[in-house]
């Protein structure tokens, strides 16, 4: 038990915590448009899988992409001046929440198509086996993406050319409120079936708890070493309970802004939402799991929360004093220029 | 005449057509786009719940079954959301729906309507703002209906329901919320005939979908300053009413056609060819396209709008034209 | 044991037999033009699925239809004419041997797009659903579709939607002679990587001798029957053992013209393709069934050989002499008229 | 100076770049379509056995595995065979391909190579025909190439795989086979640089791909009857060599423009629309489409001739406009 790094994925998933109640924030106050997605309820997930990745790596994300972002160490002020569209956003505000990428570290690009990117990230594992930089590609996408044939095209290119990718699928169908309201954000596939299409590949599949932020690092750790090692694709499927302000396409932040003292003040949960704060919330999972093991005590939980809450606090001033792109800048790399 | 918004009046059409003809089917996707308008569809989920199909998010096969169905006479209405998701089943839609017909020497047809959201969506990005009617009437076979106003959204509709061709309906996010009167019972409109939204002497503006507002919009500016625009809304591209531009071009002797799609091998191209083909000799100036500029849709909103047409735009345009 | 539908079969599968050698000997003659394919080795699938079907049902076939369509009933002679681009032609000359189709006898549509076709099947079930029409949607396919992810999406649909549909993947790759040398007219799945994928699914999955016409229709009669009762979807991998001839883009008569009597006289048989002869070649295999169980005797066989030959000779002359459509043809029918 | 076939010529400019640049791969599809010109790559299969991929029948993963590669610098050849097969990889390629550079704010660049091979193929029929060139036009972020002749087809891909951009490489399955001269040693063809194929006086006939050589044939016809026709192949289509359009027509005062895509938002249609708005006043006459007929491409070959532009029209087209 590695204690600087738990402490590390900890510290992720609460500053994307915060992040995402950051991006709530400045929709409500209409400081950008459009709809949006957030990562609430599923950071364990992705703070987890970046704690085994490194500069070599590529990950490529979804509409939901921020956590994977935050977690991956893109400054969150560049990625909050993107969300609101500003000069010093990571994409100079040019692609907005659905398109956060940074090449910087190694996100180069973010598809909001359902399965848009995760070909993608099996051409980050083709230019590294090509290469042989020893880097892998990661694709975190979510289980409406295997109703896109071209997901699947992917799963048996990545076997068939041994690509170096692991594919991390987040169900978060499970306790999605809208299922029966025919909402179309989660999947269709017949209950259960999602494993078992890699699985029908032949590909080396694992199940895992996506709310479980040290079972995930387990076992992504053990994946990745492994598909350095043999060059072949790996598939898992992380089945994280929807969060309950996970609406069609805007989010609602039916459960409030997190108090991490909810993960020992039992008595402080109750109301609709209890059931989700005591089983299903990562953060406070994550919180309680550190304090049992002993790895944290109530004051390094709180620490962390002030250090990161300052880092947010001071990331949406930079992005709300962030100038707006100049219209001149509409024409800017539509081609590329010579090498 | 009542009053309806653009998405209540498409969904009476739909609703008119499943009362009328049973093997008008559903699949119950998108149909509004984002943005809290699938409220209107509520009372057909509960009438006709055995024609209702939910989605999963597979359009090319969807595109497809629709296609294979309609070869025995179901029509389906295939709402496919953002018409960017279109892309997925491009082929589906180009080389079976549209080529089915022609294939078989006549014997079967497809009566489906594949019905999607185009254009500038305030914040779509990238990726949520495609307009895709230039690259689809470059394809033979495919019917194209854009309507600009409620009336001519529910005309439009049943029409497309109707017909024994696959109809790309393209409709605008902004538009869904609008208002307009509607005329009271069922009608058809039919297909290639343009609507002169305005008349006027000086300058012809051909426009579809959102464009005709703005075109609508720019024309009240125009005309303080003296500048009367002819509006030729053209409300489907295939079949295109050729007759109703070259006779407008012909009184006004200018053409300004404005174009949500990029400039190259668009709308306004094809309309602005066919009239210096057809017609150069009623130009006294040069034709002029107004389309998107040839770049993608940055997300920032005033972006989009510095990058699509719009208001200010076309009055800038046709003064110029005229000046 | 019913001895009629066995021979019925036979005679379609001699048939088709016939027919592609007279399409081949037409391409030898330089009669038309582009690449085409032919259903050489797999006649017992074809001829034993459409014994089962009748006129509410909708078969759609691929670049590969000429069996499917001749079992089905199809003229031969406006099949040929097709393939010669006659205006006698099931359409009229303008689809060619790729796009053969005649709504007549319910097979509305041909697809050469690989994988194409599986999802206007599906289409078909869902029209006869909606309409309660009693007829199923059949599918036939080659392996290679499963490589595309329109396959997949239709697959789950299906499956969603509770289409009566039965998916029939022919799968030539075993015996593939350009495998190895890189011809992609064959699938690239993991080996016996097809079956897996509807079953993943959860779909009811089959897999017969496709190259054994019996085993075929006892399979299929009775998985048409339950497609019918329950309105579900059920999937059957046919597999059938490549016809030397088959290869990447123009077939070639390897195997020379059928001899119906190779079935009875094994000292006929000799030289490089004897195994195919001795244990492939489906017409001889189910040739050697029906004298062996007593359906037909020698008579029978060269008698129903006999006929077929005479009417493909019929329809050779037949599509010869038809005329060219005429170039004014090619503007009718771009867009349909009113009902 | 050699003279080589097409197909070759091609392939030797895949073989210069794979020996030049360890980064460049290549997918190992059907290069030079259907008809046996495959031979040609055999050397290239053995010497760079680790750079070649065999692809399953996948065009829309593939697609967006070369675009994936290309964010790390990976140069990937993607050969898809014929060019209707491009509609399946629709979405990845406008999309994924064509938008990286700019929603990335020009952090990222997609040095990948789609190839195709368009047209009339002879017998291609319905589905094995299509000239997609329009309807790519019309999507920013994409270059797009149509080679003629060995020569270009030579230089012209070497610049496809050095170029940073995604290019769509649109070669015809009727050129394959004809030879030409090529230069000895490494050369590129930069894009947007047209090609004067042939001076003449009278009329510009702007041309691509297979239609050049229609083109030139055509112009042999017309000489004899005292009209001389002047070609300008554009060769590339993004970006886009204007001024050599312009000059040519300013010179001859008519212009036709051919292309085998339908007519309808083609690519016709944008030279003409081009020409109007920008050079009206240059015209003698109003200017002529001749493309492809609105039709689908029956597989009977005589037919697929007729619907096709090919030498006869030119000729016809070029002697009534000047007439
Ligand atoms: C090609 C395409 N079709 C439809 C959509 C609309 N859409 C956006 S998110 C979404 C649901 C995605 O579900 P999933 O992949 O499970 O991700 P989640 O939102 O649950 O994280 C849909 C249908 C889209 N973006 N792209
Ligand atoms: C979308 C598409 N991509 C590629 C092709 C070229 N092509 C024609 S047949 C074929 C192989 C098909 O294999 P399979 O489905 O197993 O059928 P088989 O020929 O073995 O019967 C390919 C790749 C095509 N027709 N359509
Ligand atoms: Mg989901
Ligand atoms: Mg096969």
């Amino acid at each position: 038990m590695d204690k600087a790094r738990l402490l590390d994925i900890f510290r992720h998933m609460i500053l994307i915590r915060r992040f995402e109640e950051a991006v709530y924030d400045f929709h409500e106050q209409k400081l950008f448009g459009g709809h949006y997605h957030l990562y609430i309820g599923q950071e364990a997930t992705g703070a987890a899988v970046m704690a085994s990745l490194g500069a070599e790596d590529r990950i490529f994300s979804t509409h939901r992409n921020h956590g994977h972002l935050i977690a991956r160490g893109v400054d969150p002020k560049n990625a909050l001046a993107e969300i609101l569209n500003r000069a010093d956003g990571t994409n100079g505000g040019r692609g907005g929440t659905f398109h956060i990428a940074d090449a910087s570290v190694g996100m180069p690009h973010t598809s909001a198509l359902v399965g848009g990117s995760v070909p993608l990230a099996a051409g980050a594992g083709f230019a590294a086996k090509l290469k042989k930089s020893g880097g892998i590609g990661v694709s975190m996408f979510g289980d409406g993406c295997f109703e896109e044939g071209v997901v699947f095209e992917t799963l048996n290119l990545a076997r068939m050319w041994e690509l170096p990718v692991i594919f991390v699928c987040e169900n978060n169908t499970p306790g999605a409120v809208l299922k029966s309201a025919g909402g179309n954000n989660t999947s269709n596939l017949p209950e259960g079936r999602v494993i078992q299409i890699p699985e029908a590949l032949g590909m080396e599949c694992h199940k895992v708890d996506g709310g479980d932020a040290e079972a995930v690092d387990v076992l992504f750790a053990d994946c990745a070493a492994r598909v350095r090692a043999t060059g072949q694709p790996i598939f898992i499927e992380a089945l994280t309970e929807r969060w309950p302000g996970n609406y069609f396409s805007f989010p609602s932040m039916v459960t409030g802004v997190t108090q991490v003292s909810m993960a020992w003040d039992g008595g402080s949960i109750s109301g609709e939402h209890q059931e989700w704060f005591l089983n299903h919330d990562p953060v406070l999972r994550f919180a309680r799991q550190l304090l049992v093991s002993g790895v944290a005590n109530f004051g390094d939980i709180v620490g962390i929360d002030v250090e990161v809450t300052e880092t947010i606090k001071a990331a949406k001033e930079f992005a709300q004093s962030s100038p707006l792109p100049g219209t001149d800048s509409v024409y800017a790399h539509v081609l590329a220029g010579e090498g | 005449m009542t009053v309806m918004t653009h998405a209540e009046a498409l969904v009476a059409a739909i609703r008119e057509c499943m009362d009328e003809d049973e093997n008008v089917a559903l699949v119950w996707g998108s149909l509004m786009g984002v943005g809290g308008n699938n409220d209107h569809v509520e009372h057909i989920k509960a009438d006709f719940a055995d024609r209702i199909f939910h989605p999963p998010i597979s359009e090319a096969a969807i595109a497809a079954i629709a296609t294979g169905a309609a070869m025995d006479g179901v029509r389906t209405i295939f709402p496919m959301g953002t018409a960017s998701f279109m892309f997925r089943a491009w082929d589906q839609i180009i080389h079976e729906a549209g080529a089915a017909h022609y294939m078989s020497n006549g014997a079967v047809s497809i009566p489906a309507v594949f019905h999607v959201v185009h254009g500038l969506r305030g914040g779509g990005s990238v990726q949520h703002s495609q307009s895709p009617q230039s690259m689809l009437w470059n394809a033979p076979g495919i019917e194209i209906a854009m309507p600009s106003c409620p009336a001519d959204a529910k005309g439009l509709m049943r029409t497309a329901i109707k017909s024994n061709n696959p109809t790309v309906f393209i409709d605008h996010q902004k538009l869904n919320k609008r208002s307009g009167e509607v005329p009271a019972g069922a009608y058809d409109i039919p297909f290639g005939v343009a609507d002169i939204k305005r008349v006027g002497a000086d300058v012809t503006i051909v426009a579809t979908s959102l464009q005709v507002v703005h075109a609508l919009e720019a024309a009240e500016t125009l005309s303080a300053v003296g500048i009367e625009a002819e509006i030729v809304d053209l409300r489907s591209l295939v079949p295109l009413d050729e007759e109703a531009i070259l006779t407008s071009v012909g009184k006004t002797g200018r053409l300004l056609v404005v174009d949500e799609a990029p400039p190259r091998c668009s709308v306004a191209s094809e309309v602005v060819a066919t009239v210096a083909e057809k017609g150069m000799d009623l130009l006294k100036a040069p034709p002029v396209r107004l389309n998107r500029l040839p770049v993608h849709v940055p997300a920032n909103v005033a972006l989009e709008d510095f990058v699509g047409p719009n208001t200010d735009r076309i009055v800038e345009a046709a003064k110029t034209l005229c000046g």
